[in-house]
């Protein structure tokens, strides 16, 4: 247990995927999916640089840490001004309020 | 949170809440400014509707500081009610003891000597001195910057020592009654005068520059509340918010009360920038005019000033009347020009020594009136601003 | 030892402030323990010798996106107040299906024999990191740029009010 | 790049460009211009289309095989390289020009056909998009039929699945249009997540995704006897499962049984609309699919492939007996005969399967926009029982439509080799199918042939292959023929087809007759019928190419395609042509035991409907009350709908209902129990003890059906987040199943 | 008047009831803390085989808080004793506190460089916080001193003898004692750790900022945007105490200072880019190496670029720090206290911790990346000598040449010209804030940036439009600091003139 490998990295990151999992499915909250979201990429972040630390060596898992790090700034940019205007318009950030497909 | 009290007040705001259809209702807000707020200056409560920084309407609610000042007046002799008059504007007290003097002689016939009405213009003029300083230190404060706050008080320590000296007050005087004042001028008053007047006529150079002319204080100010004329006067705004706008309005000149007619002085103005000194962002009626315009009437008060010094004769401080003074059964009303506008007072007699109505235009009160005409689609910084330049004391507005 | 201790202590931060999120009704609740997870996160990067990306971690998801979270949640603040939470059948689904699926990858991962740890970590320099990244990845690096460019004027078209709305004055 | 290629590659990159052009200028160029341009950009495709099929046409083997070239490298994963090609042969050019072609006609009446509709939404007008939409649709489609690559093919499979979702709820402010929109989306999704387990196969056990190279990769593996071959999951070998999972993705969008609820649905959207994607193309994209993927079928997978067909050109065909809806009829019409080409696919008819796509195509789209020209002519109506008559007003839509009908009915005149499209590929399905029921039994013939005179056309996909991991000049060893003895099918795998070919003729010429003949039952509807030129110009072209593309022109264009399948045969590929000649495969038996059987089937079926219904709608009426349970089943279409209400979105909240019960009467019980026996030791009572229970059972049976009601009622729409719910659930089932296995 | 003690100070504000049971669980904690110490120190390398080095660090960590427990309880319980302890004794005592925990933090770090990386980062976190009660206790002090003698004032003169030095630790001891306010409505949880969450990061970027080449808890090659990103993180508390706080006035704070925060960290991040394009690492060290050679060599005076950067580099902390007059979020006249509106005691000092430890982070910066670092004015190549000589030879060449004590002057003097603009300057407007980013900082900061580009691209180092340039804006740096010294003097030396005292004779009183 002393030793940390890959394998704790690993492990640590699939309990953050399933915390996002969960709360991408049950929250309420527009804005509560979406830090679910964040969660899961995180949690692919840590994958990405436990495996580029001790398996390849290589840059590309830090590459791709650091894309999902500026992708999910770009998307929760996007997402926050999605929601803002979803508010505006139906007066909640419930997604289950959004399934009539129309403004 | 200030949506409970709303329901509750005379002037409910409920309009205010109303939604109009299709815009964005979500982001409106109700904000409750006061009545304990730092730059109220006082217990004033200001109800804003905003949205984001943005002050859609502000509506001013009154009444904290009430106190029964006139119904006081009907229930005391005149000479009793000039401490009352002290606490109306109590930046400038020494005013108020005039114009409620002044009324009270007109009313009763009361001849004044001519050195006493000279130590009343010097007192009147140097508490004019002495609540603009306040003014412009705490303008100076609503715009965030501390230093002419302390300037401010320091200079009218100065003038408050020499109150204290003529007449041991700090605040409350009462020192002008009907018929003069309570005491002459003390020894070496004139000189301590003279002295002062030397030290603080540069000052006000001075904070013009570290104030006035600061870029940071002209782009808070300028343009920022514009009142044109045309309101100013639909209004009724009298004093330096008048003059802010350009209307060259003021009683000492145009409807001389006692010995202003004497004095050579000028009327300050508000002016659109770009002449002389005034910057060029600055559009006449804006809060910029309006504090300016107390800057350069502290300088015309230092000139009346000097003029009192030259020319103060000697003689009596006080026309004593015999007895108790009764008031005749008539009605007088009288304005002077305070230091933040027309004071006037109605006093009624009806032959005996406690007036039958005593009624007080104050101006901060009808100067307020504009508050909710001028702070419409305005930052919220801008209140701040428009709220200072209008510079109120709410013991006058709610007497 | 260090790192032992160190890991476990920040997966301790990471783990807890993630299940915070899960059990967090209140959503400024949620945004605040997502700091904890991401701040977590970064300094785990820094424990396997990812400094630069710990730093843009910290950088542009704590101090950027997280904000944006915030701040979204704060527009749309009105209707924070009311809590929503989900049905119970939905939780209990979640739940299980959470559960499960952790339980599955947790076995899977422990099952799988990874091959042994690198003794020393290679040094992720800084200048290492970005002569890959203009070189190797430049194209994914100048897609990810006009990405940005794209999101910027898509996130302020989005964002500005629609037309019936007054601006306030310049000044 | 050759020539050819780069005559497709801008082929499928005009209609992308005519997208992005409406997409940000579309709003600007106003109402009839916006459609101009898209018909210019595809009618473009259509010539490029048409030049390079000319090309192909008139080049040797040769020269065909030397118009490849190497694929593009996009990105590597892991070793394999993950190429984006053209896919090169005749089946390509065919369906390009047949998409194209299409297209055009269609776009051209979609110009006439969405001008008269008021779309305007909050004030702006969504008549450039609806071309956008249609241009990203023929893109994705082109993109589709010329990928190299399973995955191209499933990135373009997916951008038609979503043009599919946005044109079907392009009247998104209807209700029902975006409720269908949805439907059909999350139905194909459904397909579409066994796609993708089936490409994470194909990648995990081929280790490429070209579809040469899996292909190659497939040979090989079972000459080793990998373990896709060895590995056994439920008793069915993973190769199977493999092909079957990709068969899933034909399912979702061919509208094959479990998941073809969606089709008619699908109707919600502009005529034009149903009759691209829902008729022509969108929905073909399956059996192409099943197609290219046929060389990875197994034998077991290949029968299953052919149950579902059978099934659901069975279900569908009855249905459409019954629909007074006119594309309703048009889209359970459309199901029947797909299950007709995956049916032929599943028993091995290659090529007769392809062809059929063809000719339904052409004759499908050909009524589907005759029905848009009706519905357009009676101010939207679309219920046969109002109309009735039409043929006085609208001949051309009307004769045209004839045409289709004719054609969809497999009209010819038996043993003279003569008749419309449909008669070859239909009889030729059906033949095949004899052959695989009876054939073997009587000729015994199956698989004695010699490999080396396979096909006409040098297999490229082989070649291509061989360029990535050989010298381009050596040839590769085959492994040869390895199963040759293909198993006799099931004798209803043959007799259901026969009988829905007689069901066919039957609704068609209903269809059509309550349509346009008897006299006019709704005086309004007939008054103001009307055609409109710009709208039957692309239905006499349509008509046109419904009765030339016949036998002739297509069937060997689609034959010099057909794969070297390698543990299955297309029973009639060249090899069965060649063999044919010898006397050896498919005798002359087979077609000519078909001429009594189901030869004068269209005569029947037309026969038996005009019978029904030349009085109007009175005898059939009274037919359908004499058959009233059977009636009702096929008015509710078998209860499809109904059921997956309840199975898919029931299951949601069945675990709901569990936990609820549980709650409700295990532990509330535990406690009721309690309080219960304190009463009952107190009152000692039996007849409240009776009450209670029979209370309680009545109660709690009243309950079930009341909640159970409610989980009906539900309509399956909307819920993002139960969507994630269900993928991790799914995700979860398999890692669970990965962690048990 | 009566003379104002620090026992004034101290008097407590605790309720009778709250009293005890305060002094219980300090003492008791205390006890707890440091018997723990004592017991890790003695029992933790033999029982458990901790290392040495791990034990030491965990242990010093407990003693600390332990003492300090401790003190809080003496200090509630015996007020008045403290404060007469600290009137007489305060000075000294102080003194040597502040020696103590230097050598505690310091000394270790220094002493064995070798020793475990997590051993320096526990140590460099004691230190960080020592460093930052004490700077922030001095910084508060000399903000009133300041203040005091720009309004012509005298400012804290009474607690502690001389110059009211004691004032702020008499405030803290106040504010320690202060009854924790909760507002209600507000979200208690999230009040409570929003002050944490300023604290923290503003605390935990002194472990990267070296105060010299030595004295760095971690030399990360990420070391400069570590401390940015800390830097930025401090927004997240202001936000969600903002928005704990259930006050409008709270909220507007809080939307301000994310606002403020987020646009001006793009001019701050450009302005970095210069240093970090003329250095090429993001390693603080070697940056602050780089201007050894004596303050012509300082990348300030490099070439009018980096001039321009230095600037706007100052005014972008300005606004990060939200120090005058960009200090919006706090804005008193216009929303009374901002984000702090609902704050007292004890949280609310730390957040005034955080904000001076920014304060002090950004001028310590601003030194390093620009102001040649830890370096005097001289080149450190003179001194080469006395930085291997004896130990009294090393100690003079830290104070004449380079040492940590000249990155503490600097970073003082910037934080001395924040305090300095704040009480000379009015405060900007919100939009005027978002438009001078905008419309200033942002063109400004993107055309230096590419200048510089350009500059380092086309210009080679020793060509004489470099020297030139260098030259000129060296002369240009020297004047002006020329001319503060000379005003400095200037006003020291007549400043009751300037002032212009009117003492007015015969007065009562007078």
């Amino acid at each position: 247990m002393l030793a940390i490998g890959l394998t704790h990295y690993l492990v640590l990151a699939a309990f953050l995927f399933c915390c996002g999992l969960y709360v991408m499915a049950t929250k309420r909250n527009a804005v509560g999916i979406l830090i679910g979201a964040e969660l899961v990429l995180n949690a692919a972040g840590i994958n990405l640089v436990a495996f580029s630390r001790y398996e390849t060596g290589l840059a590309d898992g830090q590459i791709a840490a650091l894309f999902i790090i500026v992708l999910a700034a770009a998307e929760a940019a996007i997402a926050i001004a999605i929601f803002v205007n979803y508010y505006r318009l139906l007066g909640t950030i419930d997604p289950d309020a959004g399934d009539r497909l129309r403004g | 949170m200030p949506d409970a009290p709303l329901t509750n007040s005379p002037d409910s705001l409920a309009d205010v809440e109303r939604v109009v259809p299709g815009e964005l209702r979500t982001e409106e807000m109700l904000l409750n400014m006061g009545p304990q707020h730092p730059s109220t200056h006082g217990v004033l409560r200001l109800v804003l509707r905003t949205d984001g920084e943005l002050v859609l309407e502000a509506v001013p609610h009154i009444g904290y500081l009430h106190r029964c000042a006139e119904k006081i007046g009907e229930s005391v002799a005149s000479f009793q009610f000039i401490p009352i008059t002290d606490r109306l504007d109590y930046l400038a007290a020494m005013i108020n003891n005039q114009g409620f003097s002044l009324a009270v002689e007109k009313l009763a016939g009361l001849e004044v000597p001519e050195r006493a009405r000279y130590i009343r213009v010097i007192m009147a003029e140097l508490n004019r001195i002495a609540s603009h300083l306040v003014s412009f230190g705490t303008y100076g404060l609503d715009m965030g910057a501390f230093t002419p706050f302390l300037y401010g008080f320091r200079e009218r320590e100065y003038i408050l020592d020499l109150f204290e000296a003529a007449c041991g007050a700090r605040l409350t005087y009462s020192f002008i009654t009907p018929g003069g004042v309570t005491q002459d001028l003390p020894d070496g008053f004139l000189d301590n005068l003279a002295r002062f007047l030397d030290y603080f006529e540069p000052k006000i150079d001075e904070y013009n520059d570290l104030l006035s002319f600061n870029y940071i204080f002209i782009k808070r100010t300028a343009g920022v509340g514009v009142i044109s004329p045309e309101d100013a006067i639909a209004y009724g705004l009298t004093g330096p918010c008048l003059r802010g706008s350009g209307v060259k309005w003021d009683l000492r000149r145009c409807m001389p009360y006692e010995l202003y007619d004497r004095f050579d002085f000028e009327i300050p103005v508000g002016v659109a920038g770009g002449t002389d000194r005034i910057p060029r962002e600055v559009v006449a009626g804006d809060s910029w005019s309006r504090y300016f315009v107390r800057m350069q009437e502290m300088k015309q008060s230092v000139r009346i000033l000097r003029q009192c010094v030259q020319q103060l004769p000697a003689g009596e401080f006080r026309n004593k009347p015999k007895g108790i003074l009764k008031l005749p059964p008539k009605e007088v009303y009288l304005e002077v020009e305070g230091a933040r506008g027309q004071l006037g007072f109605l006093v009624v007699g009806d032959g005996k020594a406690v007036p039958r109505r005593v009624k007080i235009r104050g101006p901060s009160f009808c100067n307020l009136a504009i508050t909710k005409h001028v702070c419409r689609q305005v930052l919220l910084a801008d209140i701040a601003a428009i709220l200072g330049s209008i510079d109120v004391v709410m013991g006058e507005v709610d007497r | 030892m260090y790192e032992a201790i160190a890991f476990y202590l920040l997966a301790a931060v990471v783990a807890g402030s993630a299940f915070g999120c899960v059990i967090a009704t209140n959503i400024v609740r949620m945004a605040l323990c997502l700091l904890g997870t991401l701040g977590g996160v970064a300094l785990l990067y820094f424990l396997m010798a990812a400094n630069f990306l710990g730093v843009v971690q910290l950088i542009v998801y704590a101090g950027g996106t997280l904000i944006v979270i915030v701040f979204g949640v704060m527009l749309t603040s009105r209707a924070a107040g009311v809590r929503l939470r989900p049905k119970r059948s939905e939780a209990l689904a979640g739940t299980l299906i959470c559960i499960g699926l952790l339980a599955g990858l947790v076995t899977l991962l422990v099952r799988t024999a990874w091959p042994a740890a690198q003794s020393e970590a290679q040094a992720y320099d800084v200048a290492w990191l970005g002569n890959e990244l203009l070189s190797t990845y430049l194209v994914p690096f100048e897609m990810v740029s006009v990405l940005l460019l794209a999101v910027m004027i898509g996130a302020a078209f989005l964002a500005q009010p629609s037309g019936k709305d007054k601006e306030p004055e310049e000044r | 790049m050759s020539q050819l290629e780069v005559l497709l590659v801008i082929g499928v990159l005009i209609p992308l460009a005519s997208f992005v052009l409406l997409a940000f200028v579309g709003a600007r160029l106003g109402k009839p211009a916006a459609g101009w341009v898209a018909v210019l950009a595809i009618a473009a495709s259509t010539v490029l289309a048409t030049m390079a099929l000319l090309q192909w046409h008139g080049m040797t083997p040769d020269q065909r095989l030397a118009a490849h070239s190497a694929p593009l490298v996009w990105a590597h994963l892991g070793a394999v390289p993950i190429t984006f090609g053209v896919n090169l042969d005749s089946l390509t050019l065919i369906m390009f020009f047949m998409v194209t072609f299409v297209s055009t006609c269609i776009f051209v009446f979609s110009v006439g056909y969405m001008a008269g509709h008021s779309d305007e939404i909050d004030g702006v007008s969504k008549f450039h998009r609806f071309f956008a939409y249609l241009s990203l649709f023929c893109f994705s489609m082109l993109l589709l039929v010329i990928a190299d690559s399973l995955l191209l093919l499933f990135i373009a499979w997916e951008l038609v699945g979503l043009c599919s979702y946005l044109l079907i709820g392009y009247y998104f402010h209807k209700k029902s249009a975006s409720n269908a929109a949805i439907k059909a989306f999350v139905t194909n999704r459904v397909g579409d997540f066994g796609f993708i387990i089936g490409l994470g196969m194909v990648f995990a056990y081929l280790g490429d995704l070209s579809l040469a190279g899996a292909a190659q990769a497939f040979r090989d593996g079972y000459a080793q006897q990998s373990a896709l071959f060895t590995q056994h999951l439920l008793g069915v070998s993973l190769a199977t499962w493999m092909g079957m999972l990709l068969f899933c993705g034909a399912i979702g969008k061919s509208a094959q049984f479990p998941l073809h609820v969606w089709l008619p649905d699908a109707m919600e959207g502009p005529t034009p609309v149903s009759a691209l994607i829902h008729a022509a193309t969108m929905v073909a994209a399956g059996v192409y699919l099943t197609a290219r993927i046929f060389v990875l079928l197994t034998p077991e997978a290949q029968l299953f492939v052919a149950v579902i067909g059978c099934i659901t050109l069975s279900i569908a065909a009855l249905v459409a007996i019954v629909q007074t809806d006119i594309k309703r009829v048009l889209a359970y019409s459309t199901i029947s005969q797909l299950g007709y080409m995956i049916l032929g696919m599943g028993v091995g008819a290659w090529i007769a399967a392809l062809f059929h796509l063809l000719t339904h195509a052409f004759f499908k789209a050909l009524m589907f926009l005759g029905s848009g020209q009706v519905i357009e002519g009676c101010h939207h109506e679309q219920d046969m029982r109002k109309m009735g008559g039409l043929c006085r007003k609208m001949p051309v839509t009307c004769w045209t439509f004839l045409v289709g009908v004719l054609a969809i009915a497999g009209a010819g005149i038996p043993a003279a080799h003569f008749g419309l499209g449909g008669y070859f590929s239909k009889d030729e399905i059906l033949a095949v199918a004899w052959h695989r029921v009876y054939g073997a039994a009587h000729g015994g013939h199956v698989g004695t042939w010699e490999r080396g005179n396979v096909g006409t056309e040098p297999d490229t996909r082989v070649v291509l292959a061989s360029y990535a991991q050989h010298d381009p000049g050596e040839q590769v060893v085959h492994p040869g023929h390895l199963n040759p003895e293909p198993r006799t099918l099931n004798p209803l795998l043959f007799w259901i087809p026969v009988l829905i070919a007689y069901v066919t003729p039957f609704y068609m010429m209903r269809c059509w007759w309550l349509t346009f003949m008897g006299r006019p039952r709704d005086e309004h509807v007939y008054a103001h019928a009307h055609e409109s030129k710009l709208m039957y110009l692309p239905l006499v072209v349509l008509a046109a190419g419904t009765l030339f593309a016949s036998y002739y022109l297509f069937r060997p264009m689609v034959a010099a395609a057909a794969p070297q399948p390698f543990l299955t045969w297309a029973y009639d590929g060249e090899a069965a042509e060649a063999a044919h000649a010898q006397g050896a495969l498919i005798d002359h038996g087979a077609h000519r035991a078909l001429v009594p059987i189901v030869g004068f089937a269209f005569v029947a079926g037309f026969l038996a409907a005009w019978l029904l219904y030349r009085r109007g709608l009175t005898l059939a009426e009274r037919l359908a009350q004499t058959l009233r349970p059977l009636h009702t089943l096929l008015v509710h279409k078998f209860y499809f709908d109904e059921l997956y209400g309840l199975v898919l979105v029931g299951g949601t909240m069945l675990v709901k209902a569990i936990c609820y019960a549980f709650d409700k009467y295990v532990i509330d019980g535990l406690v009721n129990l309690s309080a219960r026996v304190t009463e009952r030791v107190s009152r000692f009572s039996g007849v409240v003890l009776d009450q209670g229970a029979v209370d309680g059972a009545v109660n709690a049976v009243g309950r079930g059906t009341w909640e159970l009601g409610g989980l009906v009622r539900r309509p399956q729409v909307g819920r993002v987040r139960n969507y994630i719910l269900f993928a991790t659930g799914g995700v979860a089932v398999l890692v669970l199943w990965l962690v048990l296995a | 008047m009566a003379e104002f003690t620090t026992e004034d100070a101290l008097r407590s504000r605790w309720s009778a009831a709250a009293r005890p049971r305060a002094v219980r669980w300090f003492s008791g904690l205390g006890v707890v803390f440091v018997l723990g110490a004592a017991a890790l120190g003695l029992l933790a390398t033999r029982l458990t085989g901790m290392s040495y080095a791990v034990a030491l660090a965990v242990a010093v960590v407990l003693l600390l808080t332990g003492g300090s427990c401790l003190g809080a309880a003496v200090v509630v319980q015996y007020p008045r004793a403290v404060g007469r302890l600290l009137q007489r004794l305060g000075l000294p005592l102080f003194l040597l506190a502040v020696a103590a925990i230097i050598v505690v933090a310091w000394a270790p770090v220094l002493l064995w460089p070798d020793k475990p990386l997590i051993v320096r980062d526990v140590l460099a976190v004691v230190g960080a916080v020592g460093f930052v009660s004490l700077f922030a206790s001095f910084a508060i002090w000399w903000e009133r001193k300041v203040a005091g003698r720009i309004q012509s004032r005298l400012g804290p003169m009474r607690v502690g003898g001389w110059h009211g030095w004691a004032q702020s630790i008499a405030d803290g001891l106040k504010l320690f004692q202060k009854e924790d306010i909760l507002p209600g409505g507000g979200d208690a949880v999230l009040f409570r750790m929003a002050a944490y969450v300023t604290f923290v990061p503003a605390l935990s970027l002194f472990i990267a900022l070296p105060f010299s080449a030595a004295w760095v808890g971690r030399d990360l090659d990420v070391g400069l945007l570590l401390i940015v990103a800390l830097f930025g993180l401090g927004v997240i508390g202001v936000l969600l105490g903002g928005w704990a706080s259930n006050n409008k006035w709270s909220m507007y704070g809080a939307m301000r200072e994310a606002c403020q925060v987020i646009s001006y960290e793009i001019p701050l991040g450009f302005s970095l880019l210069i240093p970090i394009m003329v250095a090429g690492t993001l390693r603080l060290t070697t940056i602050g190496e780089l201007q050894a050679g004596g303050f012509w060599t300082w990348l300030a005076f490099r070439n009018p670029f980096t001039l321009i950067a230095a600037l706007t580099f100052l005014i972008a902390t300005l606004a990060s720090c939200k120090r005058a007059p960009f200090d919006l979020p706090e804005a008193e006249s216009e929303l009374v206290a901002g984000y702090m509106t609902e704050y007292s005691g004890f949280r609310w000092a730390l957040f005034m911790f955080a904000e001076y430890a920014e304060m002090f982070a950004a001028g310590a910066l601003t030194a390093i990346l620009f102001f040649g670092a830890w370096h005097s004015p001289l080149p450190a190549a003179w001194g080469a000598a006395w930085a291997t000589g004896p130990l009294w030879q090393q100690a003079l060449h830290g104070v004449v040449f380079s040492g940590p004590l000249w990155l503490i002057f600097k970073g003082i003097f910037f934080v001395y010209v924040q305090i300095w603009l704040r009480w000379t300057l009015p405060r900007i407007r919100l939009d005027q804030v978002m438009h001078a980013c905008v419309q200033f900082m942002l063109p400004v900061t993107m055309v230096v940036l590419l200048a510089q580009t350009f500059w380092q691209l086309l210009v080679p180092a020793g060509s004489v439009l470099a020297v030139a340039l260098n030259l000129a804006c060296t002369v240009l740096g020297a004047l002006v600091a020329l001319g503060i010294a000379s005003i400095a003097v200037y006003g020291l030396r007549y400043r009751r003139r300037l002032v212009g005292t009117l003492v007015v004779d015969h007065l009562p009183g007078s």
